[in-house]
């Protein structure tokens, strides 16, 4: 029963992350027909945000300690963050130890800009051609952002962690009435869970109750007609794609301390997301939320022993398994609209 | 008995009662036509004709066969072709092949694989296309981009397209919605050429009483989903009960 | 000849010269020239255009004709390459036999997965073959290693049974006592040229594949799976089924990625997991658009291109450009080798990755359409004339998501 | 062999045809002149460093070559020679080797059996090389070696650890220098046992392929000869990113040791999202809850941080020994690159070092003449103390390191400390032992 209930917040947890990187894909789709395989790269960016910030906080002022030796024996460079000389070690390391959550305003004038650069730049070229193409130089694009990554920070990933006040787990078990020590989860784990779903919130309450929303929301439904009515829609649609790019860079800046940031991060989640937004069905923002968690309580359930004891590998493939039922038995995903995207 | 008879059809969705009771007898070699109000149930009455709804009750039989339950290509096989309300042809192919596709359809049936024979040498049925296509005054366009076609040539191909099948059921479902007069003119004009040329029975439906005086020779009138009278089109003229239902919506 | 017209019989007689002077065509440099980093006329490369070239025309009878867009065709490809080293372990280490069973085993396999995937269509088809696809991979990759042999790759061992071969036999890969590795050197005014047995066995088959892939897309079939791109709806109700016919296609297309997995367990007896990875699945796609989606030639074009580039650039490390470059002052030759060095060696993938986005961006046809504008170019005074390749879309049209 | 007139790996070198070239029959003639693959005959020689620069382990990949680099320097007498001067053998003299430049090529494993074997052929059949070096995970060192031994190449594997490498995938033209999961165990166990006690009760969570699980098989067996309990073993997917749902039953499992088989970026994860659930901070059975990682690298080490402070793990090598051998690569590649090397760059530095010692030592090229050379071989002064390249399975056998997360690092570069260095006697095996029997090494293959 712990286990149940444990791998049950675990793929909460695990499902915040899908259905908050499948939100943003959902959005560029809904809004713009565009099928973007540089979402994953989006969100790959996002995490190296915070690696940036991370960087830029420990920039540090070189001093030679004679009394020490490096590796070669020379001299120990030693280096102290310009940060900690400014605001005193104390406060210098705390500013440090809290660069992820403070790389959340960090990204979102970065990801903004991005999203705008690569909607006016590329994406909106592609509008009238086909999705094969549409794949094909996004996809182009990801290797581009991931190789240009890789220049700068290398293959291997880079430790993100997260403040120290978050470190450690919560017992839930004890609540419950269980043992101590049957059912914890990080406290990390569960701000990126909160914070997964105040981002979905938001952008639900920004397409339902702003005119802004109710446009995209009329445009994603009857692009013509809204374009008809003298507004301009293409204008509203580049700063969805641009607000798109936020979600996505924000969902990575949070995974950066769970998922140590490598250029390589955004290919890995690139099919999953593919996988959770077609389960919820193409266009369906809603869909792509109850997918996101939906696969992530079924692949955490899969991973439990006793379940793998009876069907050895299924914790390997039971997204793709999910999905493949899933789409037998309706034909466009859980809540998929008629027509989109089945030609 | 007719080449097509529906009998005691019913259909529900839901609380509409989309059909009810329908009986229709259309008879071999004449151009009928089902007219009625938006509403009356003549769009699911065709969908039930070429197997796209399966009936709640009733049953539906072309040339003495069921046609219930039976698959679009089924149906069409059986000898029943249809034109679209907007054509529907093969926009990427050239006009040519668009005729040669229900070429291939009529002799080889639903599916062949006949991977490696070559369409060139296939004289026969690209005499016949050519043949459909001198028909309906298009063989100079037969290389042509299907989908560069005026609206009014698409229209053209598609019914090429059917009867280069030698159907003997041509469904039309509102083959004028959308045209302007002059070009609602011509298909009237094609459609009485190709009635003229060949033995083939014609159904259409239609909102336009113009088209549907100008060819048809039998009329059914649906109205709230019931066929409220058949009859020639001198009788229908003067009939109260169809004024009625048109409530003098209806140019008659 | 051969039931072509004339126009594509002299396109298949260009297609088969070409294919017979690869050795030449690619190894254009002489052996000590800076420019010999250049040169792909080894085996290995040449016999690998031949295979993924393969692999993409399959692929292109599926989705440049059907516009199905699978995403797990490289699921295919390795069930040929199991099913071929199981023969060469099994039985015998002749080729044929291995080919064989990786056709038929992809073919029952490619039913299967295309029976189902097949009640879906558009970007649901896409991902029910992708799911499939990468469900094999893992599969092989761990649980199933006991068949695959896993991370490491099932490979030909000296204690297999191998019941139809005698002592005497081959211990590699043959064609009846023909070893496929065998080649011969020719060595002129310092260029190297290599005859490859496996090359040419290659080439003899992709000639083959290519020859039935022209004639399905003149065939009657052909046609219909064009109509089956363009209006489903129309099909339907002219008489005609689409299920069985993209069915079709797709087991053509599946055999072909068998034939292809076949081969590449031919030229080299080993089969690993990685390729039937959604990556390798979405590599055929990336060739097959590149190359032009659609046209005869396009696919192959594009393997080749992704190979090549895969194979030499990512060779050319920063000595190599230093020696280059050597004629420079050191200041600027550094800054020059810096430069050229993000895009070759290690930064291989980047120049692949604008590659794809220029290709796409300005030739949509891709670069067999720019071979047609280059075409175009030349012929500006001659008869109009639309270039060697008498492809069917010269505009495909968009279908834009409602 | 086949006995056609197509010579295997043909070189039919005819020579150059004076004037015209004109296309004949006649120039296509056999004739083999040389009596193994790429005989070099110039004055140079190539060898082939192929190594991941793409995917995820392109860092490791990066300071193979880097190492690489600086061992051609040192055969061609250039830098400050490096190992050279340390190695007992001294025949390598800085003129290459035979009298013969050594250049290079390098390519792109992209940490895939296929992509290894394409670019290691491209070395062969393009670039004409004699030998292959590098890599850093064993399905591609296996894929490679079996090749180069269908080739008439030497191999000379760079970081592979799974006990097939030279075990059941063994090949005669097939060198490794690196240690294997049996050794990890041998040389961790008892370290374990004194750390933590001989009554722990271990979880692993192992990498669900062929090196996972031939660590998991080396690690619990030593661990359980000194006594620890096995409580169970999990498979996680390669590449899973998210752990927790494996992480998550260790706790209440009754296990208070968690083993983790994992290797690069599965591994950072891992060991990452352990800590993060305060696996450590816990007791049970009345014991402080500890986590190892029987594999450790130094690029690894640094992509946990923080997490991996006081982890138990096992290494082939370390910049910190102290050794001559290590002083002087530690100085010379400290110097050129201005980072320590990693134990995998040492491992390349000193497998292409004794490639061309063995070549010269043998006078020859030839493939066998150097698996000759290399069988048996002993010697000292290449940072791992005195080694043994055993001729039953071409396995080196030398001192193992044991691992410790450092609490306190000084620099960027100390974060691993060397908490002992396991005598070599404590890690040999016999050549049949059951985690290494079932393969073959075959005969030396010269190719042509």
């Amino acid at each position: 029963m712990d286990q149940i209930i444990l791998q049950f917040i675990n793929g909460l947890d695990k499902g915040s992350a899908y259905a908050l990187i499948a939100l943003g894909l959902t959005l560029i789709f809904g809004t713009l027909g565009v099928v973007n395989f540089a979402h994953g790269a989006l969100f790959m960016l996002g995490a190296f945000c915070a690696v940036t910030l991370q960087r830029i906080f420990t920039l540090s002022a070189e001093t030679i300690d004679p009394t020490q030796k490096d590796f070669l024996g020379n001299p120990l460079v030693v280096k102290t963050p310009y940060v900690e000389l400014w605001f005193g070690p104390d406060m210098g390391a705390s500013v440090i130890h809290w660069s992820v959550p403070l790389a959340i305003l960090f990204a979102i004038p970065i990801m903004l800009v991005i999203g705008y650069a690569m909607e006016r730049g590329l994406i909106k070229h592609f509008y009238k051609r086909p999705h094969a193409d549409q794949i094909l130089v996004t996809f182009g694009l990801a290797i581009v952002l991931q190789e240009i990554i890789k220049q700068f920070f290398g293959a291997n990933p880079i430790p993100t962690s997260a403040p120290p006040v978050f470190a450690g787990s919560f017992d839930f078990g004890v609540l419950l009435g269980f043992d101590a020590n049957t059912i914890i989860y990080p406290y990390w784990r569960m701000i990126y869970f909160l914070f997964s779903t105040v981002i979905i919130a938001a952008v639900f309450a920004f397409l339902r109750f702003t005119t802004f929303g109710m446009v995209v929301r009329a445009g994603m439904a009857d692009r013509e007609t809204v374009g008809l009515l003298g507004i301009d829609i293409d204008k509203r649609f580049t700063i969805m794609f641009a607000l798109a790019a936020v979600v996505a860079g924000l969902a990575g800046v949070m995974y950066a301390p769970i998922n140590s940031p490598n250029y390589h991060m955004g290919m890995d989640f690139l099919v999953l997301s593919f996988v959770v937004v077609v389960v919820g069905g193409m266009g369906s923002l809603p869909g792509a939320i109850l997918a996101g968690y939906l696969l992530g309580v079924l692949e955490s359930f899969a991973s439990m022993n006793a379940v793998k004891e009876i069907l050895p590998g299924i914790d390997q493939i039971v997204l793709y398994l999910t999905a493949i039922i899933i789409l037998l038995v309706r034909p466009r995903g859980l809540m998929g609209k008629r027509g989109v995207m089945e030609d | 008995m007719g080449i097509l008879e529906v009998k005691n059809v019913n259909k529900r969705f839901g609380g509409l009662q989309a059909l009810k009771d329908v009986n229709l007898s259309i008879m071999e070699n004449t151009v009928h036509a089902i007219i009625g109000p938006n509403g009356a149930g003549k769009s699911t009455l065709l969908n039930v004709l070429v197997g796209k709804l399966i009936p709640d009750t009733g049953s539906v039989s072309f040339q003495g066969k069921s046609v219930l339950g039976c698959k679009p290509y089924e149906i069409n096989q059986m000898g029943i072709s249809r034109v679209f309300q907007t054509p529907e042809i093969y926009g990427d192919l050239s006009v040519l092949e668009n005729v040669l596709i229900p070429c291939f359809a009529h002799r080889d049936g639903a599916f062949r694989l006949h991977a490696l024979e070559t369409v060139e040498h296939e004289t026969g049925m690209i005499e016949m296309a050519e043949k459909m296509l001198l028909d309906v005054n298009m063989q100079d366009k037969k290389d042509m981009h299907a989908a560069s076609l005026s609206r009014g040539d698409k229209r053209r191909l598609e019914m090429a397209m059917c009867l280069v099948q030698e159907p003997k059921l041509l469904l039309l479902d509102e083959p004028t919605a959308g045209m302007a007069r002059a070009d609602t003119n011509n298909t009237i004009d094609l459609l009485k050429e190709i009635k003229a040329k060949r033995d083939i029975t014609m159904a259409i439906i239609e909102h336009d009483m113009h088209v549907v005086f100008s060819l048809a020779e039998r009329i059914t009138v649906l109205a709230q989903g019931t066929p409220l009278v058949e009859d020639t089109p001198e009788n229908i003229k003067g009939n109260p009960k169809v004024r009625e239902a048109y409530l003098g919506t209806a140019e008659v | 000849m051969l039931g072509l017209n004339k126009r594509d019989t002299k396109f298949l007689i260009i297609v088969i010269l070409l294919t017979l002077f690869t050795p030449f065509l690619m190894q254009p440099f002489s052996e000590n020239s800076a420019l010999a980093q250049f040169n792909g006329g080894y085996p290995d490369l040449m016999a690998k255009v031949a295979i993924f070239g393969i692999f993409a025309m399959g692929f292109n009878i599926l989705f440049g004709l059907t516009g199905y867009l699978s995403f797990g065709h490289a699921a295919f490809l390795g069930v040929g390459s199991y099913a071929a080293v199981w023969m060469f372990k099994l039985l015998t280490l002749n080729v044929f036999p291995a080919i064989i069973l990786a056709v038929i085993l992809s073919a029952v396999f490619s039913l299967l997965i295309g029976y189902i995937s097949l009640r879906r269509s558009g970007i649901y088809f896409s991902i029910l073959t992708l799911a499939m696809a990468e469900m094999s991979y893992r599969l092989a990759y761990s649980v199933l290693t006991p068949l695959t042999n896993g991370e490491t790759g099932l490979q030909v061992r000296p204690n297999d049974p191998r019941i139809l071969d005698s002592a005497t036999s081959a211990n590699y890969p043959n064609l009846f006592g023909l070893e496929l590795s065998s080649s011969y050197k020719w060595d002129v005014l310092n260029h190297v040229f290599t005859f490859n047995v496996g090359y040419y066995f290659c080439a003899v088959i992709a000639i083959i594949a290519f020859y039935i892939s022209m004639r399905i897309f003149r065939s009657p079939f052909g046609l219909m799976l064009r109509a089956v791109k363009t209006n489903q709806q129309r099909m339907n109700y002219t008489g005609l089924n689409p299920r069985p016919y993209t069915l079709a296609a797709f087991v053509i297309s599946g055999m072909y990625a068998g034939l292809a997995g076949g081969l590449l367990a031919a030229m080299d007896p080993l089969a690993g997991a990685e390729r039937m990875q959604w990556t390798a699945s979405g590599e055929v796609v990336i060739m097959t658009i590149l190359g032009g989606a659609g046209t005869l030639l396009g696919p192959v074009l594009g393997a080749g291109s992704i190979k090549y580039l895969e194979n030499i650039f990512s060779k050319i490390n920063e000595n190599v450009l230093h020696d280059w470059f050597s004629f420079l002052p050191t200041g600027l030759q550094d800054a020059v080798v810096w430069v050229l060095s993000r895009f070759t060696g290690e930064g291989w993938a980047l120049t692949l990755g604008l590659l794809f986005m220029l290709v796409v961006t300005f030739l949509p046809g891709g670069l067999v359409e720019g071979g047609q504008r280059l075409v175009r170019l030349f012929r500006r005074r001659g008869k109009p004339d639309g270039g060697d390749d008498p492809q069917h879309h010269p505009d495909p049209a968009p279908h834009v998501a409602e | 062999m086949s006995t056609s007139n197509f010579t295997r790996r043909g070189v039919l070198k005819t020579g150059a045809i004076a004037g015209a070239g004109v296309a004949l029959p006649t120039i296509f003639t056999a004739g083999s002149a040389s009596a193994f693959t790429n005989e070099p005959t110039g004055s140079t020689v190539k060898l082939g460093f192929n190594v991941p620069q793409s995917g995820p382990y392109a860092d490791e990949g990066l300071d193979e070559l880097r190492a690489q680099k600086l061992a051609v320097e040192h055969l061609n007498g250039g830098g400050d020679g490096g190992m050279l001067s340390t190695f007992n053998s001294k025949v390598l003299d800085g003129t290459g080797i035979l009298g013969k430049k050594v250049e290079f090529v390098t390519g792109d494993t992209q940490t895939k059996s296929d992509a290894a074997r394409a670019s290691a052929k491209s070395m062969i059949e393009k670039d004409g090389v004699v030998m292959i070096n590098g890599g850093s995970s064993s399905g591609v060192a296996i894929a490679v070696q079996g090749l180069c031994q269908e080739a008439g190449v030497i191999f000379m594997a760079g970081l592979t650890h799974s006990n097939d490498t030279t075990g059941k995938d063994k090949k005669a033209n097939g060198f490794r220098h690196f240690f294997n999961a049996y050794m990890s165990g041998a040389a961790l166990a008892p370290v374990l046992a004194k750390a933590y006690g001989t009554d722990r009760k271990a979880y692993h969570l192992t990498a669900d392929y062929t090196w996972g699980w031939t660590q998991e098989e080396s690690i619990a067996s030593a661990t359980e000869a000194v006594g620890w309990q096995t409580v169970k073993k999990v498979r996680t997917p390669v590449g899973a990113g998210d752990f927790s749902s494996y992480i998550t039953p260790v706790l209440n499992s009754g296990a208070d040791v968690l083993i983790l088989n994992h290797y690069g970026r599965d591994m950072i994860n891992s060991i990452t999202q352990a800590v993060q659930f305060g696996l450590r901070d816990k007791m049970v059975n009345g014991k402080q809850f500890e986590i190892v990682v029987p594999l450790y690298s130094e690029l690894m080490a640094e992509g946990a941080g923080e997490a991996i402070k006081g982890v138990y793990g096992s290494m082939n090598w370390n910049w910190q020994l102290d050794n001559p051998g290590t002083k002087a690569f530690v100085k010379s590649f400290g110097e050129k690159y201005g980072r320590p090397p990693s134990n995998s760059a040492q491992t390349c530095y000193v497998q292409t070092l004794l490639y061309a010692d063995a070549v010269q030592r043998a006078g020859s090229f030839n493939p066998c003449a150097v698996v000759e050379a290399l069988e048996g071989f002993e010697f000292d002064g290449m940072g791992n103390g005195p080694t043994l390249y055993r001729a039953a399975d071409h396995q080196c056998f030398k001192d193992v390191l044991v691992m410790k997360g450092k609490e306190n690092p000084t620099n960027q570069f100390d974060i691993l400390e060397i908490v002992e260095l396991t005598p070599r006697a404590q890690v040999e095996y016999a050549p049949d032992h059951p985690m290494f029997a079932g393969g073959n090494l075959g005969k030396c293959n010269p190719g042509a």
